[in-house]
């Protein structure tokens, strides 16, 4: 039937509103992934074996089934239990715990890859252990894992497609409800495409940034 | 819990997961050769082959898989490419996670010691014959793990062809839904199965990556 | 139980598992003196020094610091305390610097005097001001320790040491990563500490400044302290075999 | 004309989503089962060719057809103006009308309490745009599992649905549900979709389906199934 | 143009970027002369050497090898064939040995003759053995470079060159990245080939094995040759001041 761009343009305003949902749901998971990340981690490395436990057969759930089946169990199956989350908000714990698992692997293994001279240097200077850890250690180990939880951070905003299946009116959304109008399939995923295209860009020129930044200052 | 229900309906879950493993391994054969074939054109000395690598590799990374699959299954009998279902999952699925092995491949490639080409250049050794002979095989070993953290996201991944309507584990999980209203049981039981075959592949990595490490 | 030494050593042993690294250790050092601690390679040079500051705690034996014992078995709760109020007083140097590469220059000396002693900002920066010019190191103050050389590096160390004003500065080893050339830039600071009277223990394998600067040299071998006295006396006339041998050879190393 | 090529090939699949009971569902077999199958089958049937059953997500399910992945949509589809711009109906096979549903016992139980209500509805529906319309607060699912689970939940108060299916859910004993009453409520014709540009198809469908209807098959599969004439 | 010379370097200049680090370098190496290169750090020596066998090709100049010049300007494809063609001549021997780690010993040593001269697995094995036996290894024949110390590793690194059979040998710092202790081992494989009247290019920092194999000595600073001659003349008695520093500072540093 060809291509007939046209209709696209009637539609703008539906794509920019779930470019913007697309991109308030990656940052808000972005943000959660990073510092659930680091929580993980510290918890994995640190805590006593009945958080550790708990908190490993978790990131392995986590890392082993699909988001989408995640993403659903979180919206669709905690209200069961009582807790009622918006499914914007469930989108972004989600996505964000999904990403904290992930990030949380980096980090460990960065933390322990510190130079054990920093933390003796901390700690002859009188710093305590937690201390230590907040002000010395793992910010050495987040500023080393910064590239590879970078690529995280774009995977995590591919991903945010997925929470279309919860009822966000993200961009994947968008597009499928604009074709449901026009039955024109093809430009409206392009279109999305193109948008996801150009977030991702702009995500990959801020962590450019970032890590230049980061690695000026060693 | 409806265990009785989950009783009746499990084997045809194992065989959706046998179409989920298909869909994997084929996929994985695709992605391995889409990365082996990017990761060799990025790193050709021919420009344009680079240059068609590199626009790949971002287009592919740089946008929803699930998009590229509507695009590759809806969009593209627009412009006379009419795929069934399977395969459309298999091709779009297997190119982008190509995308994602040319850069993994090409990583491991770069991060073999220049001093491993040059004792085989000085030797007399071709380009291609150093490539083979001396620099792929450690790079191979060093690919090992991130190809398999690849190949643990495709697999997960292929939940999303349920969207172009393959009748594959997550699907069977949705049908079942419409007719039972028991979205728990369904998740679980395919949640389940894909644990299941993440934790047999991650074994099989691990046991690859134990063996290529001996020496 | 106090004793009118500043630092005092007692019965110091240690082990690793099976392997015994300090077998019965007893030094003093007065207020002021500066002692160095000289030895081969593997002799529990380094586990002494980092006893004093309970980094390697000893197995049996006691460590004081005026009047106070620093390895006191406590609670883990109160030990943890107990070790960081301590330390506070007693600066480290390592022979590889340590310095924390997230932080400027400025930020690795006013973090801990900041943390521990809650001074303000402005205090701080004065305190960070003050301590590298004592280095002479002021225009370093806000580079990354990676654009500082060997050098500059430890001179920033001994700095961070002295903000949190310690009673003590115990130095490891602080020049043997240093290309030859770098070394005197630090010596010449720990020199004039001890114009300033701080009192010092230093581990070094230099010969030649230990007898410049110290007031007692301590010889140790295979974990036990073989001989000890002015460096006029142990160097120009040893007593012991192995302190001989040790220097014979020592000194030729160092002949160039 | 596709008419002939179906013939020569024997086989015409028919598209639905397989998560809509009673019309279209998976039985315990794993089996798509449901009104729109049987009708579908037998239309096939007295064309002279078999029919291959697709089950696909509704929100491609029009895209799907005009892509050639199938050549029918036996799923239960309201025939609309929009929806005839694009595609050609053959039927209608049943009406349904649309009905508004809320919990049993909820305070919702006027059609003018809506205009504060949290509505609920599929996505790509024909309910979607007229809910729109009418000013409503809107959410959308894909399918009506998650409408009646969010129901029961409590994050939507009121279900705007084709009724049948709803019906049916309630008969089931799973959910406590109430209609609204609604007696002005549009009726729908539900149809078969194909592609435009082919009346020769159109038209054999169309007396397959006609004839059904004479001989009584027609209300045999909607006993069976619905239970009841659903014309 | 042909030369007498054996190895020849005509007018060499080389740059990379906007850095010239050569610059009008001429040199003749003898069959069977061993000839040593030192310099400080930077100085262009490795990139000399690696010009030779066009690892680091000339901006401008050439490099000729028993006639044949080396640097040929050829198409593409053409050359890289020359160039493979050539090296197999020019063996070379690196600071960090850069042997194969996933091939064994003999494996490191076979691959090459295998691949380009096509020799049956039993000629190559008993090349291996050969070679191995020359430098002392052949025990290690099956081992993993992994399991083998620097000396060992380097010893394998100089078979495996010798195993091309090429005409002329050449060395970048190949002891500098050897603990003291086994920079003897590796000194005394090359001592042997020097009794063999292998054509040897040596880039050292030792003078002492520099003074006691080389026929003649090069002394570059900034991209040039500063002086050359007889280690007996250039050690002795330089006369150039840039020698005399270099010499003074280097002697000083390896005398302990
Ligand atoms: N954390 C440790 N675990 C086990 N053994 C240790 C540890 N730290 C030191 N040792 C051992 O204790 C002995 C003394 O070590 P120490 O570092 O005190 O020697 P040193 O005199 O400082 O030597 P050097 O001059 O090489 O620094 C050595 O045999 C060393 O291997
Ligand atoms: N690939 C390169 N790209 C840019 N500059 C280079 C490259 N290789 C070497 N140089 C520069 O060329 C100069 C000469 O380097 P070269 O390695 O030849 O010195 P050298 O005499 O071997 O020193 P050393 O004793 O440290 O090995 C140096 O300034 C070096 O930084
Ligand atoms: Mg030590
Ligand atoms: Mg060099």
């Amino acid at each position: 039937m060809g291509l007939d761009f046209s209709v696209v343009p009637g539609y703008f305003g539906v794509l920019l509103q779930g470019m913007a949902w697309t991109v308030a749901i990656t940052l808000g998971a972005g943000i959660l992934s990073f510092f659930g990340g680091i929580m993980f981690a510290v918890a994995a490395l640190y805590a006593p074996w009945f958080i550790r436990l708990p908190m490993r057969l978790f990131a392995w759930l986590f890392m082993g089934t699909p988001l989408l089946l995640q993403l659903f169990l979180i919206y669709f199956g905690l209200i069961q239990i009582g807790i009622d989350l918006p499914a914007f908000v469930a989108g972004i714990i989600g996505l964000g715990l999904h990403f904290a698992v992930y990030n949380s692997e980096l980090i460990q293994s960065s933390i322990l890859a510190v130079d054990k001279g920093q933390y003796e240097g901390a700690r002859t200077l009188g710093l305590s252990r937690g201390q230590t850890l907040r002000r010395i250690v793992i910010p050495q180990a987040v500023h080393a894992v910064i590239p590879p939880m970078g690529n995280n951070m774009i995977a995590l905003l591919k991903d945010s497609a997925l929470v279309s299946v919860i009822g966000v009116m993200e961009l994947t959304l968008a597009a499928q409800q604009s074709i449901s109008r026009t039955y024109r399939p093809f430009e409206f995923y392009l279109a999305a495409a193109f948008c996801y295209y150009i977030i991702n860009l702009a995500l990959e020129a801020g962590l450019r940034r970032l890590e230049r930044r980061i690695a000026a200052s060693r | 819990m409806d265990i009785d229900l989950i009783l009746r309906v499990y084997p045809f879950f194992v065989e959706a997961a046998w179409v989920t493993i298909e869909l994997s391994v084929l996929t994985t054969i695709l992605g391995l050769t889409c990365g082996a074939l990017g990761a060799a054109a990025r790193l050709s000395r021919n420009v344009v082959l680079r240059a068609i690598a590199a626009v790949y590799v971002s287009i592919f990374r740089g946008t929803p898989a699930l998009i590229q699959l509507f695009i590759l299954y809806f969009g593209g009998p627009q412009i006379g490419i009419n795929l069934d279902a399977f395969d459309a999952g298999v091709i779009g699925l297997g190119v982008n996670i190509g995308a994602y092995m040319t850069e993994t491949i090409r990583g491991a490639i770069v991060s073999v010691d220049k001093g491993q080409t040059e004792a085989a250049r000085t030797l007399g050794m071709s380009r291609w014959e150093t490539m083979r002979k001396v620099v792929l095989p450690q790079a191979m070993r060093m690919m090992i793990r991130p190809l398999g953290v690849n190949i643990n996201a495709l697999i997960k991944g292929t939940a999303l062809v349920a969207a172009i309507s393959v009748v594959e584990l997550t699907y069977t999980a949705q049908r079942y839904i419409g007719s039972t209203y028991k979205p728990f049981e369904m998740f679980l039981l395919s949640g389940i199965l894909y644990m299941v075959i993440i934790y047999i592949v991650g074994q099989g990595i691990s046991w690859l990556d134990r063996k290529a490490r001996i020496v | 139980m106090t004793s009118s030494a500043f630092v005092e050593i007692k019965n110091a042993a240690k082990s690793f598992g099976n392997l015994q690294v300090l077998r019965d250790i007893n030094l003093t050092v007065e207020r002021g003196q500066i002692v160095a601690i000289i030895g081969p390679s593997g002799s529990g040079k380094s586990t002494l020094l980092r006893a004093i500051n309970e980094l390697d705690p000893l197995t049996s034996g006691e460590v004081w610091l005026e009047g106070v014992q620093i390895n006191r078995k406590l609670p883990p709760r109160q030990y943890e305390k107990h070790v960081n109020q301590v330390r506070q007083d007693i600066g480290m140097v390592f022979q590889h610097f340590n310095l924390f590469p997230h932080l400027t220059v400025r930020g690795n000396i006013t973090l801990a005097p900041r943390m521990l002693k809650g001074i303000s900002e402005a205090d701080a920066d004065a305190l960070a001001e003050e301590q590298l010019l004592k280095v002479g190191l002021l225009e370093k103050i806000d580079e990354y320790p990676s654009r500082l050389s060997g050098g500059q590096k430890q001179r920033v160390a001994i700095a961070r040491a002295l903000a949190m004003k310690p009673k003590v500065m115990l130095f490891d080893e602080a020049t043997s990563a240093l290309d030859p050339e770098l070394v005197e830039e630090v010596n010449q600071v720990m020199k004039q500490l001890a114009e300033e009277h701080m009192t010092m223990v230093i581990v070094t394998h230099e010969m030649d400044f230990a007898a410049s600067v110290c007031d007692r040299v301590i010889f140790m071998d295979g974990g036990v302290v073989v001989e000890e006295g002015p460096p006029s006396v142990l160097f120009k006339n040893p007593q012991e075999e192995r302190t001989r041998n040790f220097l014979r050879k020592h000194l030729a190393r160092n002949g160039d | 004309d596709e008419l002939e090529g179906l013939k020569e090939r024997g086989v015409m699949k028919i598209a639905m989503t397989g998560q809509y009971p009673p019309f279209n569902f998976v039985n315990d077999q794993n089996e798509v089962v449901g009104f729109d199958p049987a009708i579908g089958a037998e239309i096939a049937k007295r064309m002279g060719i078999e029919v291959e059953v697709v089950t696909t997500a509704w929100d491609g399910i029009i895209g799907g057809l005009l892509a050639n992945k199938f050549d029918a949509v036996v799923g239960s589809m309201s025939i609309t103006a929009e929806r005839q711009k694009v595609i050609d109906f053959v039927g209608p096979y049943y009406n349904t009308k649309r009905a508004f549903f809320t919990v049993a016992g909820s305070d919702i139980t006027t059609l003018e309490q809506l205009d504060d209500a949290v509505i609920g509805l599929t996505l790509g529906e024909t309910h979607d745009e007229w809910a729109r319309a009418q000013g409503y607060n809107v959410k959308t699912y894909k399918g009506l599992p998650e409408l009646l689970m969010e129901l029961t939940n409590g994050r939507i108060d009121v279900v705007i649905n084709d009724s049948i299916p709803v019906l049916l859910a309630m008969k089931s004993g799973q959910y406590d549900l109430a209609e609204i009453p609604a007696p002005d409520a549009e009726k729908f014709p539900a149809g078969i979709a194909i592609r435009k540009g082919n009346p020769e198809l159109k038209a054999a469908m169309q007396a397959a389906l006609d004839e059904m209807m004479e001989d009584g098959t027609y209300m045999e599969l909607a006993n069976e199934w619905v239970g009841g004439d659903i014309r």
